[in-house]
Order: structure tokens, then C-alpha cells, then sequence
């Protein structure tokens, strides 16, 4: 059964259906039932795959372009399989939480709902293709659908930051092109399938620069320090459902390709350019965390977070430990929900005001309990508190390269201090303290809104306290590509007689 | 005498240990998530919980007894939390299971007690809610058999305190107390996981068992690093020095909130880890030396505090930094302070406690009022309050017989034989706090009447002051109880070990008298200033000293100066930076580009001539270059 | 003797040269390109005469056919740029610019 | 040695000829000077064997693009002289640098390509000249000839299409200009009949002869008034002239009297100089703007006469 192209059809043929319905309201229904499909598909997929089956499963491998050796490759291993289901239950959330975003938009709402079955598509794709030229062309594609939502949808500069967005990306897509090329040529295969790419560039400066062709595209998508300045723009600007899937998923695609393409394709380039990363890694942790208590506008503070949690993801891909890397994929779902549902109940805050100003607001608390309490929850998820899911996956991250790298590791950590400051503090602002005028009458969650956010913070609390079934898939995947990268754990100062740690 | 091995049990009432976690959680999620529906029986559904963890508690306790001292150790397998990192399990053992005991027990009275203090706030649903929560997470983290568990519990207790504190969170002040408190835990927290992060980097576990086992093994550089780490966790956690802002801002939170956790249980969780850690402090000497410092430190600081403070609470709040600093002390000494440490522990959480509650009742009878110089004469008016309240102040300054005389003066003892100085540095303190009690203690029941003309203090109702007696009994006789004949030592023996010779306990040592003296210099000074003296409505000003105490020995200022005003200017210049520099680049780099094909667009002027001009010349450079490369 | 021609020819075409871009009547303009084209033609004769082969002079053949065509189109496009402009200047023609 | 003669006086010719055409004021001069330049460059190739050559550049190019030339400056306007002042910045000097530049590039470079004497044409073109190149063109080259005779067309197409103008309304027939002619007399009382021709006699047929009437009295209308008033001023003038012009003035100066200087209804001398004047009068020099040939009025700037017509 292919069940990779199935997902991606259904979502592609669910978005021109989507075109073709006329009255909103049936648009919206429709998108949802769509994407509610799509997930049951994957989630029936999921169950199949084993983990400690082969590396790539579901495998579906069709001609594309035979003179250069451009095939239709799909696959699935355990970690491109996670995040493929972190984007099919973000979407199904963000249809229903911006039922009301797009009427504000200049083109239709049909338009806006049908993009963003597309960017679910294309989110799949980019996961699943095994075949490097495929990757490129999703990894491409993929910015279209979100320049228009946020382009035509989005806040007041949204074209700047539509054009800033696209722009950055693209130049960091066409370095990747010339390494991908590069890559197809040297390595002389005839093809672009990953499997057989993997370890064919011998000679260490030719890997270094391809490395480096690969890592600056990647390091643009997830904003790696000096190039994250266009995320705040565009999260600020973007509706919040286009937001979160920005954030929550199309940036994962720069951290998968960092641990996927970079690591795997040229492992010595990795390993020569591991402290350079650590060090952009750690600057942006800390000064992520720092300029985030500096924001004035909610949603520039969330995304600017992200670029600190992005710091932590990089850290954990390239500290090259069993723990660190399993921990940068847990983080990368675990970041998925936090950040989403952070940002899902801020666009609903800002909905209700207007207003995305953290001064505009106080003491909704009192007038909006159930609003704050999610708000809550999902701060308190973002600033890693034990007992939800953030803070597994950061843990196993810090552990994971306080096991190689001690110092990077130790200022990382202050990471976890910044972080408590600069959720508390907006927390502070917006919800404690005397109820502001302008906020007496703030209504607060309604059903559709409680459905938004319940399934996120449900998912936070459970893999809080239970993350084994997704590391069972995560750890095979892991190890695979480390042992591939040639790296192998460094062994513990005092060996502990049994290993049943 | 070695702690014993952990034996993997199953059944019975610490085969349930687990469900005493559970009970409080579900309670809190049951009153969480109900919403408006739960509100009435919202704070019932809370002590019940409470109250059936106290049960599960007291159930294992008994089991425990049943077993030989050697094998009390039992460890509970639960589930396989991250693979090849943690297996959460349970560890009941005599250490763990008298903190549940304290921790159930103080905390289903402190239930009880906030039913009538919490009786007309609109969200007590809510409130108990945070104390189901707070238990859950308390107890959690004294049953872990790891370290991943504890710091679960650990950051738990954190959020817990972070939510009570900010309870009534309209006030401005009790929101930024609870931001402060929980950040400053924060701090602790980021050494805590330093601390971990190396263990797991020595000995690549983190189960107690399997790191206890082996710590002999790893260098005592190590050793000390993680002892180290762990000390700033618990000063973070138990308002030890340098991390002691917090404790008296937590203040803001209601009274219960007070007494439960910033009295009882959560302030003492540095010192469980420091005596749970007990094999890692053992291999580093320098590492214990440096707990005893902060512990000496803490105690003093906290006293000169108690002395300066005129709020009731806060003076209370000063008084519970000291006594933990008297724990930390014994904590630091080794085996042989570690039974007095966890001893005084659990008596001072029954006396604070009980003052803790004292106090709330007689504010709850000023209407909130909170400065002890708008009390006086109180004794008559509320005489339960007063009789508990006495008993609670007689039991702390360690008036002979009462549990605090045991304890208290068991540590300074034991701290005398260990180090001189700070014996009498112990002694010194038990002095001050003889002084700053009486003098709480006079200026609120004593002396002449200074209410605020509405207030008409009264009695609080059954509800509030049953668990006050029942604290003052416990008060009195639970420290005779557990040191006499080095009861508690035997019993704590198998879980953190004891010195080669037990203790003898002989009342009229050389030290146990000179405390006893100082104390009584302490009391008769603070009767003249305070009890029969005409005490001011109004704070006087004071000496340079008393000015360095009421402003907390400029703690907060040292934070602000040292960390809050730099980040504040830090954060002003990363955004700054960050708008004008990289994204100024990039803007910039866009404008560039803009202005020179802005120029470049010049060169067409339109006329032929001009174009023929560049035609020409051009080929003019052509006609040269051929030439020269033809001659080349 | 063959350089002096050639010389002579360079001298016509620079002159020529100098006249397009300095005159600004369109028909003297024209006049100027057709004596660097007449310059050419020299060079051309020149060097079929020094390399002993007609292919000189048969280009040179060609330069003045294609010199006439390119006559009889310039001047039809002088005609309708003066009948429409009343000017034969060449630098009034410049509304195509930046 | 001839040759070095022919060349360095030619030579000089030329290069003084075509400065002569950039610097001249005037552009009728300037293609004159171009025609000089080209048929120096005649004698040149006819001095250098080539014969063929030699005539096509005098008889096609020197002949027929020469004398397009000067039609067109003609239609263009022979008088629309250039001043020397220049607007755009720079161009002059950079011009003279790069002609300078050019100059010595071209002789250097291609001078010093050149070595050794000529191997001339002998070999090359035994059967004479022409023929030898017109094989040539026939056999090797004989793609290229077509395509420039395709090219010649397209050309001659080109300009055909370039130049026409296409009349807007019909062209006036003969009725149309009677009719015209009649209205203009009846409104101005202009006389609607051709002027008389002058008196054209056995022994004279100059101009200033006037015509006799058939009886006999010479005709006022056949006076050319430019040449009486000249012999009236140099006092030549023919007695019986004169009277007549007399007798037609009083008659004039009594109708306007009688019609109170309403419009004059008959012309003056003057006025008739102005606006009529015999056709077939050659151009008098200096005259005004509007001459008169062969019945359509040509304005100096070279508006053809249909569009003055249809405008009037």
C-alpha cells in the first residue's frame, strides 16, 4: 500500500476540493474532514512501521528523470516518521484554530485553507523523500503555499516580512542546489538517491564545502543564530495557524536535514565543523533567550523563543551522542506542541484585543481563567517544566552533550533560566496584576477554541511522563545514523557494573 | 555503619507507595479540570485526598517496621520512563518514609486549617487544587529511587510554590513574589542539573542505587564538583544563602501556603538531598565543609533578619531560614549529624507549622493585619491561639523537655564535637533566636493593646484551632520521642548510616548549658525592650544595624545590583543590537543593492551620440586589447 | 606602400568616427558612417592587393551593397522622424532613456 | 613611383575632404566633400587593380547613394545648418580621444600586420579583372550574392514603407480646383483665369515684352511689376507701359474711393507681386515665403503642396 504518496494525494486533492466549495463555513468543514483523513492514514501507517525493522521503510521508489537519475523516492525511518506525524496533527489544530483568521485576508478564505493543505502536502514530502533532488524541490516548494499565507493574510508589514521570509530562504535553497548538484556529480553515481549517496564523497575539503552548502540553507530554515532575524518578522506577521506551522514544522525541516543530510552525507565535514555549530548553537540559545525578554510584541517573544529552542535542537544534532541526537528529535515534536499551542492560545488572546502588544494587556486572568490557565500550561511547556514534554527532550539534549562538550553544555543550561524569565515575565504582564480597562470584557475559551487546545496540552502532559512509545522509534533511527557518522558514545568515568541504568 | 541494599519489593502498603503520589494528583486534576461544578465540594474532595495519602503513608510505615532494620530499603519498580536514560521507580525506606509521614501528615492539617481560612475566597477550588498539586509533587520527590524522578518532583514543587504564592495574583506584589520565588528556584535548579548532568557523565546512571554503590569509585574532584552542585539546588530550594531572596517575599501567599511550604516541607528539600546524596558528600571533604559554612551562615543571616522584621510573617519566615540552616549544618557534618538534621526537621515542621498557623489565625482575627505593632495583648482575647502559639515558641528557642530543646541542641552538640567554631557560631545563633521569638511572641500577646480602631480581634472558629493543638502536642513530645535513646538514629541507620558510637544524650553538657544561658539572656533582653517596655506604633529608626537587617542584610539589593539591572540593560542592548546590527545588515544589504541600481540606471541618457560614444570606445579597447595580446 | 593606404584608412575611419559622434545632423551623421564604411573599403582593397587574392575586393563588393541598403533605410527613417518632428537633429530623437 | 604621386596627392585630397565634411557648417557641403572623399577613393582602387571596383564606387556609390543624399538633405531642408555648440557633457572631448585612440590603434596594429611588398593581383585575376571576379562571386560566393540581392529588396521595401504617407481623403480632381479657383474671384475678386503669358513676338520673347490685347493695347495683367518697378527705377521704363500702369491706378484709386475702402477689390501692383505673379516666372531671388511653382505652392521647409491645398 503506498501509504506516503497516498498522504500526500489526499492532502494535494483535498486542497482543490477545497477550491472548488463556495460558501466559507462548508470550505472550512471540508479541510478539516481532510485533514482528520490524512491523519488517520498516518496514524495507521505509524502502527505498522517497526522500529527495529530496516532503516528506511514504506519505501516507494519511481523514475522521475532518468537521465540524471532523479527518481520519485519516498521513505520512512523513525525519525522522518515522528515529525511527519507532528505535521498531521498540527494541521487538523490549525484548520480549527483559524476558523475566523482568514476572513481578514485579501484573497478568499478558500484560498488561505486551500494553501494550507498544500503546505501539509508538501510538509510530507519534504520528510519523506529519500531521493535529494526530491528534497530540494520540496524544500523549495514548501515556501510558496506559506509566502501567501503570509503574504496575503498576515498583519500589517506582512508583505515585508512575506518578501523578507522567502527571500532568505530561497538564497540559503540555491547554495543547497549548487552543493546538491555538486554532490550528484562528484560522487558519480548517476543518481540522487540518498541511500546510495551515503558515503561516497571520500575526500574531506570537497565534503567540507558540500557540507557547508547543505548546513548554511539549513541553518537559514531553522534559524541557527546570524540568520534568524527574518523568523520574528514573519511569525509576527503571519496568521497564527500559519504561524504555528511555520514555526512547529517547516523550520523542523533545517534540523532534519541538518541530522539527516549533513551528518549522514558528510560525516568527516561534520565532524570538523562540530564546534563551529555547538558555538552558533549556544549564541543562539542564550541570545535568543535574552533578546525574547527584550520583546514588547507577544508573538516576536514566541519566535524569538523558538530561536533559542532551535539553539538546543542544532546542539543536540551535532554533539553526536545517542542522547543528544534522540533528545534534538524528541525536542523537535515536543517544540511542535509547546510552541504551537503557545502560539495558537496568544493568536487567540490577540483575536479576542486586537492587539499583539504585551503592554495592551493585564489581569486576564481573573476575566479569562480558562484562557490563562492554557496559556499556563503552554508557557510552562516552553520553558521545559518537568512532568510535560519539553523537558525530556531538553534534558536528554543538555545530558546528551554535557556527556562530550561540558562547557557549551553548562551555558546552555542557563538557557533554562532565561527561559523561566522571559515566559513568566509575559505571563506576568498579560495575565496577572489589576484586570487592564481595555480587557473587562475579554470572553474567554469557547468550545471550537477548548478543542484547539486541549488535544496539544493532552499531548504535552502524556509524552511529559510517558515519551517511551516515540523514543522506541526515535533511538534505532538515532543510533543508525551516528553509526553511520562512525561516532560512538564516550564511555562513563566510573563503569557502573550493570548496564540496566 | 553502611546504608543497607535496596530490596526490589511488591505488595502490600508499599507496593502501593505509588498510589500515595496519585491520590493528591488525581485530587488536583479532579478540581483543575471541574471546573465551576466542583465547587463545592472542592476543598473536601482536597483534605480527603490528603488525608488517604496520610493513611497510605502511615500503612507503609507500619509494613516498614514489620521487616528487620536490615532490609527497610524498598524499592518499587514502576515504568521505564526514558529509555536508556531513567527508570522511574519508588524507593520506601526509613529516610523517605518519615518525610511522607511529615509531609501527609502536616499537610492534611494544613488542609483542614485552610478550610476556614479559605472559606470565603471565591477559587478555594483552586487553591486546594495547588496543595493536592503540591503534595503530589512533594511526595514525589521523596520516593524517587532516582535522580530524574527527584527532579521531576523537584521543579513539581517549584511550579506548586510558584502557584500559591501567586494565588491572589490581582496583587502586583504576590504575582512578581511568586515570578521571583520561582526563578530563584530556577537558579538552584540549573546547578541541581549541572550536578546531575556530571553524575550521569561519571557513572552513566542515575539511580540512586547504582551511583551510591559506586561513588567511592569516582575521583573526589568529581565528587566534590557534584557535591558542590547539589549544595546550590538546595540553597536554592531551601532559601540557603546565597539564593535566600525569595523566602521572605514568598510571604505574599496565604498563610497555609506559608506554613506547608515555606515552613514544613518544600524549604526542607535542600536537606533531603543533601542527606540523600549522603555516600557522594561522603568521598568530599571539601564539599561537606562548604555545606556547614552556608548552614552557619544561613543561620546567623537569618536570625539578625528575624530580629529587624515587624510583619509576623516574615519575622516567621526569617526565623524557618535559620532553623534550616541549623539542618543544613548537621547535614553537612556526615552520618553522625544526619539523624539530628532530619530529626529537627521534622520537629521544627510540627512548631513552625504551628506558629506559621498561630499567625494566621491572629491575622485572620486582625482582618489581614500582618504588622505585629498594631497587635499586643492578644493572650487574653484568643487564649487557644496563645496557648499553641507559646507552646510552639517555647518548643523553637529549645526550652528544656519540649522537642525543640532535643533536637536543636542534639545538632549543636554534635557540631561542637565536630568543629569547634561553628559549635559556638550554633550556640550564638540559639541566642539571637531566643531574642527575636520572645520578642514576636511579646509584642503580639503581650504588653499594651495597639489594634487599629476597627479591628475587634476574636477567637477562630473549631476548624482552625483543632489543628493548631494537635501541632503544639506534637511539638511537645515528638522530640523527646525520637532523640532519646538515639531512637530515630537506629531507625534512619539502614537508610543514610550512623557513626561507629551512637550519641549519649546527657542533659547538662558544657554547650547545652551555655545555650540554654544565652537563650535565657535572650528572652529576659527582649522582655525588657519589648514586653514590659511601651513598644512604638510606629518603626523607629533605626541603628546602621538594624537598618542592614530590615532591608534582609541587602540581599535583594545585592541581586538587583549584581544580576537585574545589568540583564535588564543586557536585554535593552541584545534587542537593540539585534534590530540595528544583523537585521540591519540584511535591510542594508537589500538597500545597497536598491541604490546602486538606482545609479547604474543613470547611464542611459537617451541619446545616440551618447551610445555611439560607448560603442566606439569600446571597441577602441577592443582594437588595444587584441593588439597587446597579439604582441604578447 | 601597402601601410600608407592602410594608414590613410584608419585616418578616414577615425575621422569618420569623430564625425558621428560629434555632429548632431542626422544626415551629416549618416555621411560620416558611410566614409568609415568607404574607409574600410580601402583597407580592403589594400589587402586583397597585398595578399594577391580578389577576396579582398569582392568584400569590399558586398560593404557597398549592404552600405546602400543601409542607406536608403537611414534616410526613409530621417524622412519620417523629420516629417513627425520638424527637426533632423539627432539628439532631439531621446525620449527612450532612464 | 606614379603611384606614391597619385597617392599622396590623393591621399591629402581626401583626408582635407572629409574633415571638410565633419567641420562644414552647411550639410550640402559636407556631402560634396563626402562625394570628393569618394571619388578619390575611386582612383585609388583603380590604382590598386581594381578596376572593377573603381567604377561601381563611382558610378553606384558616389552616383546613386551620393545623390540620394543630397535628395533627401533637399527634402530635409538644404539651409538647416548646425551650431557648434555642444550639449552633451564630455562628447566632444571623449570623441576626439577615441577617434585619436582609434587612429593610432588602427595604423599601428594593422600596420605593422603588413609585412613585406604586395604580392599584387596578377596571379589572382589573369583573365582580367571582372571576369576573374565575377567567377568568383558565381562560384564561391554565390549564396552570399543572393542573399544581398534579397537584402536589396527587403530594402527598397523598407524605405517604401517608411516613407509613404497615406492620404487621408481623395485627391482633388479638376472640378474640385475650378471650383475653387471661382470662389477665391468671387470672395476676393482674384482673377480666376491664368495670368496672360508675356508678349512673345518674332523678334523678342523676353520677359518684360507686355501682351498685346486683340485690340491692339497692351494688357496692365501681363506687366511684371517687379521688372517695371526695377526699369522705372533705372528709368528704362517703355513710355506705353507706363502709361498704362498710370491709367490702371487712377481706375483703382476711384473704386476705392467708391467702395469706402471696404476690401480692396482689385489688387495693387504690389499686392498682385505678393500674391500672384506669372506662373511661369522663374524663382526670383529672395522672394517671399510662398513661391509659386508650376501652380502649387512649395514652402522653403518642404510641406508638399497636397496638404497646403487641402489646409487653405
Amino acid at each position: 500500500m503506498p501509504w506516503l504518496s497516498t498522504l500526500m494525494g489526499v492532502s494535494v486533492l483535498g486542497a482543490l476540493g477545497v477550491t472548488l466549495v463556495r460558501n466559507d463555513k462548508l470550505a472550512k468543514q471540508f479541510t478539516l474532514v481532510v485533514s482528520l483523513i490524512v491523519l488517520a492514514l498516518t496514524v495507521a501507517m505509524a502502527v505498522q512501521f517497526s522500529p527495529n525493522g530496516d532503516k528506511f521503510q514504506f519505501a516507494e521508489t519511481y523514475d522521475w528523470i532518468p537521465a540524471f537519475g532523479v527518481h520519485y523516492g519516498v521513505a520512512v525511518d523513525g525519525i522522518a516518521l515522528v515529525l511527519i506525524l507532528l505535521s498531521v496533527i498540527l494541521v487538523p489544530i490549525v484548520v480549527l484554530a483559524s476558523w475566523h483568521d482568514a476572513e481578514a485576508g485579501k484573497r478568499s478564505v478558500r484560498t488561505y485553507f486551500s494553501l494550507l493543505l498544500v503546505l501539509e502536502a508538501m510538509m510530507i514530502g519534504v520528510f519523506a523523500a529519500t531521493d535529494v533532488f526530491l528534497f530540494y524541490v520540496f524544500f523549495e516548494a514548501m515556501l510558496i503555499p506559506m509566502y501567501f499565507m503570509i503574504g496575503s493574510y498576515g498583519g500589517a508589514q506582512r508583505s515585508y516580512a512575506a518578501v523578507k521570509f522567502l527571500l532568505y530562504s530561497l538564497f540559503g535553497g540555491l547554495l543547497m542546489l549548487v552543493a546538491v548538484i555538486a554532490l550528484y556529480s562528484i560522487a558519480g553515481k548517476g543518481t540522487f538517491m540518498f541511500t546510495d549517496l551515503v558515503g561516497t564523497i571520500q575526500d574531506v575539503t570537497t565534503q567540507k564545502w558540500l557540507f557547508l552548502g547543505f548546513f548554511v540553507a539549513f541553518a537559514i530554515k531553522a534559524p541557527l543564530w546570524p540568520f534568524h532575524t527574518w523568523l520574528p518578522d514573519a511569525a509576527a506577521q503571519a496568521p497564527a495557524g500559519a504561524a504555528v506551522l511555520l514555526v512547529g514544522v517547516l523550520d523542523k525541516v533545517g534540523t532534519y536535514g541538518m541530522l539527516r543530510f549533513c551528518l549522514e552525507l558528510f560525516p568527516d565535514a561534520a565532524k570538523f565543523f562540530t564546534p563551529l555549530v555547538i558555538t552558533l548553537s549556544v549564541i543562539g540559545i542564550v541570545y535568543g533567550a535574552i533578546v525574547a525578554i527584550g520583546q514588547t510584541d507577544m508573538k516576536r517573544l514566541i519566535a524569538y523563543t523558538s530561536v533559542s529552542h532551535f539553539g538546543f535542537i542544532a546542539m543536540g544534532v551535532f554533539a553526536m551522542t545517542t542522547n543528544a541526537g534522540s533528545g534534538a528529535t524528541l525536542y523537535m515534536v515536543n517544540h511542535g506542541f509547546s510552541t504551537g499551542a503557545l502560539f495558537l492560545v496568544a493568536g487567540f488572546l490577540i483575536y479576542r484585543r486586537g492587539s499583539q502588544f504585551i503592554s495592551d494587556y493585564g489581569g486576564v486572568q481573573k476575566v479569562a481563567p480558562i484562557l490563562a490557565g492554557t496559556f499556563l500550561v503552554a508557557g510552562l511547556s516552553s520553558l521545559s517544566l518537568p512532568g510535560l514534554s519539553t523537558f525530556v527532550s531538553e534534558f536528554m539534549v543538555l545530558i546528551g552533550t554535557y556527556e562530550r562538550y561540558l562547557v557549551p553544555a553548562v551555558i546552555a543550561t542557563t538557557g533554562v533560566i532565561l527561559a523561566a524569565i522571559y515566559i513568566l515575565w509575559m505571563y506576568q504582564r498579560t495575565m496577572n496584576g489589576p484586570t487592564a480597562e481595555s480587557v473587562k470584557a475579554l470572553p474567554d475559551l469557547n468550545a471550537r477554541e477548548k478543542f484547539v487546545v486541549a488535544p496539544l496540552i493532552a499531548l504535552l502532559l502524556v509524552f511529559g511522563f510517558y515519551p517511551k512509545p516515540l523514543l522506541d522509534v526515535i533511538n534505532p533511527a538515532v543510533k543508525d545514523t551516528l553509526s553511520s557518522v562512525s561516532v560512538t558514545d564516550p564511555k562513563p568515568a566510573v563503569p557502573v557494573a550493570q548496564e540496566g541504568k | 555503619m553502611e546504608p543497607a541494599e535496596i530490596i526490589q519489593h511488591s505488595g502490600g502498603a508499599i507496593g502501593a507507595a505509588w498510589l500515595m503520589i496519585a491520590l493528591p494528583l488525581v485530587g488536583a486534576a479532579i478540581l483543575l479540570l471541574g471546573g465551576r461544578r466542583t465547587d463545592k465540594i472542592g476543598h473536601l474532595l482536597g483534605v480527603l485526598m490528603a488525608v488517604a495519602s496520610f493513611a497510605v503513608a502511615a500503612l507503609s510505615f507500619v509494613q516498614l517496621l514489620g521487616f528487620a532494620p536490615g532490609e527497610r530499603r524498598r524499592g518499587i519498580e514502576l515504568y521505564d520512563f526514558v529509555p536508556g536514560l531513567a527508570k522511574v521507580g519508588l524507593l520506601v525506606d526509613p529516610l523517605s518514609i518519615s518525610f511522607c509521614l511529615l509531609i501527609t501528615g502536616v499537610g492534611s492539617l494544613i488542609h483542614i486549617y485552610s478550610i476556614g481560612y479559605m472559606a470565603h475566597d471565591p477559587n478555594r477550588r483552586r487553591f486546594f487544587a495547588y496543595l493536592n498539586l503540591f503534595v503530589a509533587a512533594m511526595l514525589l520527590l521523596v520516593l524517587a529511587d532516582n535522580y530524574v524522578a527527584l527532579f521531576v518532583g523537584w521543579e513539581g514543587v517549584g511550579l506548586a510554590s510558584y502557584l500559591l504564592i501567586g494565588f491572589w495574583q490581582h496583587k502586583p506584589s504576590a504575582a512578581t513574589a511568586a515570578k521571583k520565588a520561582f526563578i530563584v528556584n530556577r537558579v538552584g535548579d540549573f546547578g541541581l542539573l549541572i550536578g546531575l548532568f556530571t553524575i550521569f557523565a561519571t557513572f552513566h546512571t542515575l539511580a540512586f542505587n547504582d551511583v551510591f554503590a559506586n561513588a567511592d569509585k569516582a575521583s573526589s574532584g568529581t565528587l566534590t564538583a557534584i557535591g558542590l552542585l547539589l549544595l546550590v539546588g538546595a540553597c536554592g530550594k531551601s532559601a540557603q544563602l546565597p539564593l535566600q531572596s525569595w523566602l521572605l517575599d514568598a510571604m505574599e501567599g496565604p498563610t497555609p501556603v506559608s506554613a506547608l511550604i515555606h515552613a514544613a516541607t518544600m524549604v526542607t528539600a535542600g536537606v533531603y538531598l543533601i542527606v540523600r546524596s549522603g555516600p557522594i558528600y561522603q568521598g568530599a571533604e571539601t564539599a561537606q565543609l562548604v555545606v556547614t559554612i552556608v548552614g552557619v551562615a544561613t543561620l546567623l543571616a537569618g536570625a539578625i533578619i528575624g530580629t529587624a522584621k515587624d510583619d509576623i510573617k516574615k519575622a516567621l519566615a526569617g526565623s524557618t531560614m535559620s532553623q534550616i540552616g541549623y539542618m543544613v549544618l548537621a547535614a553537612g557534618i556526615g552520618p553522625a549529624g544526619y539523624a539530628f538534621a532530619i530529626a529537627h526537621l521534622i520537629t521544627h515542621g510540627f512548631f513552625k507549622a504551628d506558629m506559621f498557623l498561630g499567625a494566621g489565625s491572629v491575622m485572620h482575627a486582625m482582618n489581614d493585619e500582618v504588622d505585629m505593632r498594631k497587635y499586643g495583648a492578644l493572650r487574653k482575647v484568643m487564649p487557644v491561639t496563645f496557648a499553641t502559639f507559646a507552646i510552639g515558641y517555647l518548643a523553637i528557642i529549645g526550652f528544656p523537655l519540649l522537642s525543640g530543646y532535643f533536637t536543636k541542641d542534639g545538632i549543636i552538640e554534635t557540631v561542637m564535637e565536630h568543629n569547634a567554631v561553628l559549635g559556638w557560631l550554633a550556640v550564638l545563633g540559639a541566642g539571637i533566636t531566643g531574642f527575636y521569638m520572645s520578642r514576636l511572641v511579646f509584642m503580639t500577646f503581650f504588653g499594651a493593646k495597639r489594634w487599629e480602631p476597627t479591628a475587634h480581634p476574636h477567637e477562630s472558629p473549631a476548624v482552625m484551632t483543632w489543628p493548631l493543638i494537635i501541632l503544639s502536642i506534637g511539638a511537645i513530645g515528638l522530640g523527646a520521642f525520637l532523640v532519646l535513646g538515639n531512637r530515630f538514629m537506629t531507625f534512619l541507620a539502614p537508610a543514610v548510616g550512623a557513626p561507629e558510637e551512637m550519641p549519649s544524650f546527657h542533659p547538662f553538657s558544657l554547650t547545652g548549658l551555655a545555650t540554654l544561658a544565652l537563650v535565657a539572656v535572650g528572652a529576659v533582653f527582649a522582655w525588657f525592650r519589648y514586653g514590659a517596655a511601651e513598644v512604638p506604633a510606629v518603626a523607629p529608626r533605626g541603628s546602621f544595624l538594624t537598618t542592614f537587617a530590615r532591608r534582609d542584610l541587602y540581599g535583594d539589593a545585592l541581586n538587583e545590583a549584581l544580576f537585574m539591572r545589568p540583564g535588564q540593560w543586557l536585554t535593552r542592548l541584545a534587542v537593540f543590537f539585534d534590530n540595528r546590527g544583523v537585521d540591519g545588515l540584511v535591510n542594508g544589504l537589500a538597500a545597497g543593492i536598491g541604490g546602486t541600481s538606482g545609479r547604474l540606471r543613470r547611464i542611459q541618457t537617451g541619446f545616440v551620440r551618447s551610445y555611439a560614444l560607448s560603442i566606439f570606445l569600446g571597441a577602441a579597447v577592443l582594437a588595444g586589447a587584441w593588439l597587446v595580446v597579439g604582441n604578447l | 606602400m601597402t601601410t600608407h593606404y592602410l594608414v590613410l584608412s584608419a585616418l578616414l575611419f577615425a575621422i569618420g568616427g569623430v564625425g558621428v559622434l560629434v555632429r548632431r545632423n542626422a544626415i551629416v551623421v549618416f555621411m560620416c558612417v558611410e566614409l568609415m564604411l568607404n574607409a574600410c573599403n580601402l583597407a580592403f582593397v589594400t589587402f586583397a592587393r597585398q595578399n594577391g587574392n580578389l577576396d579582398g575586393q569582392l568584400i569590399a563588393f558586398f560593404v557597398m551593397i549592404v552600405a546602400a541598403a543601409e542607406v536608403v533605410i537611414g534616410l526613409a527613417i530621417i524622412v519620417t522622424i523629420f516629417r513627425t518632428r520638424r527637426s533632423a537633429s539627432v539628439d532631439d530623437v531621446s525620449l527612450l532613456k532612464y | 613611383m606614379g603611384e606614391s604621386i597619385t597617392f599622396w596627392v590623393l591621399a591629402v585630397v581626401s583626408v582635407i575632404a572629409a574633415l571638410g565634411l565633419v567641420f562644414s557648417r552647411r550639410a550640402v557641403y559636407s556631402a560634396l566633400m563626402l562625394g570628393v572623399v569618394m571619388l578619390s577613393l575611386a582612383v585609388l582602387y583603380a590604382v590598386q587593380d581594381a578596376p572593377f571596383l573603381a567604377a561601381v564606387q563611382i558610378i553606384v556609390y558616389t552616383g546613386a547613394v551620393m545623390m540620394l543624399f543630397l535628395f533627401v538633405l533637399m527634402l530635409v531642408g538644404v539651409d538647416s545648418s548646425d551650431s557648434l555648440v555642444e550639449t552633451i557633457r564630455g562628447q566632444r572631448f571623449w570623441a576626439v580621444v577615441g577617434g585619436l585612440g582609434f587612429a593610432v590603434l588602427l595604423a599601428l596594429g594593422i600596420g605593422n600586420a603588413v609585412v613585406g611588398s604586395p604580392k599584387g593581383l596578377t596571379a589572382a585575376a589573369e583573365g582580367g579583372n571582372v571576369s576573374s571576379l565575377a567567377q568568383l562571386i558565381f562560384t564561391r560566393h554565390v549564396f552570399a550574392f543572393e542573399v544581398t540581392s534579397a537584402l536589396l529588396i527587403t530594402a527598397a521595401l523598407g524605405a517604401m514603407v517608411l516613407a509613404h504617407r497615406e492620404r487621408t481623403e481623395a485627391k482633388p480632381t479638376q472640378r474640385d480646383l475650378s471650383r475653387q479657383r471661382f470662389a477665391a474671384f468671387g470672395r476676393t475678386g482674384k482673377n480666376p483665369a491664368p495670368l496672360p503669358g508675356p508678349g512673345t513676338y518674332a523678334r523678342h520673347n523676353a520677359i518684360d515684352m507686355p501682351a498685346l490685347l486683340p485690340d491692339g493695347t497692351i494688357s496692365p495683367l501681363s506687366v511684371n511689376r517687379y521688372i517695371a518697378r526695377y526699369e522705372e527705377s533705372k528709368g528704362i521704363l517703355p513710355p506705353e507701359v507706363a502709361d498704362v500702369l498710370e491709367q490702371e491706378e487712377a481706375a483703382q484709386r476711384t473704386a476705392a474711393q467708391a467702395n469706402g475702402h471696404g476690401g480692396h477689390s482689385t489688387p495693387t501692383v504690389a499686392e498682385e507681386a505678393r500674391d500672384g505673379g506669372p506662373d511661369t516666372e522663374p524663382l526670383p531671388e529672395g522672394t517671399e515665403q510662398d513661391t509659386v511653382v508650376a501652380g502649387r505652392v512649395v514652402r522653403p521647409r518642404g510641406e508638399s503642396a497636397a496638404t497646403e491645398e487641402d489646409g487653405k
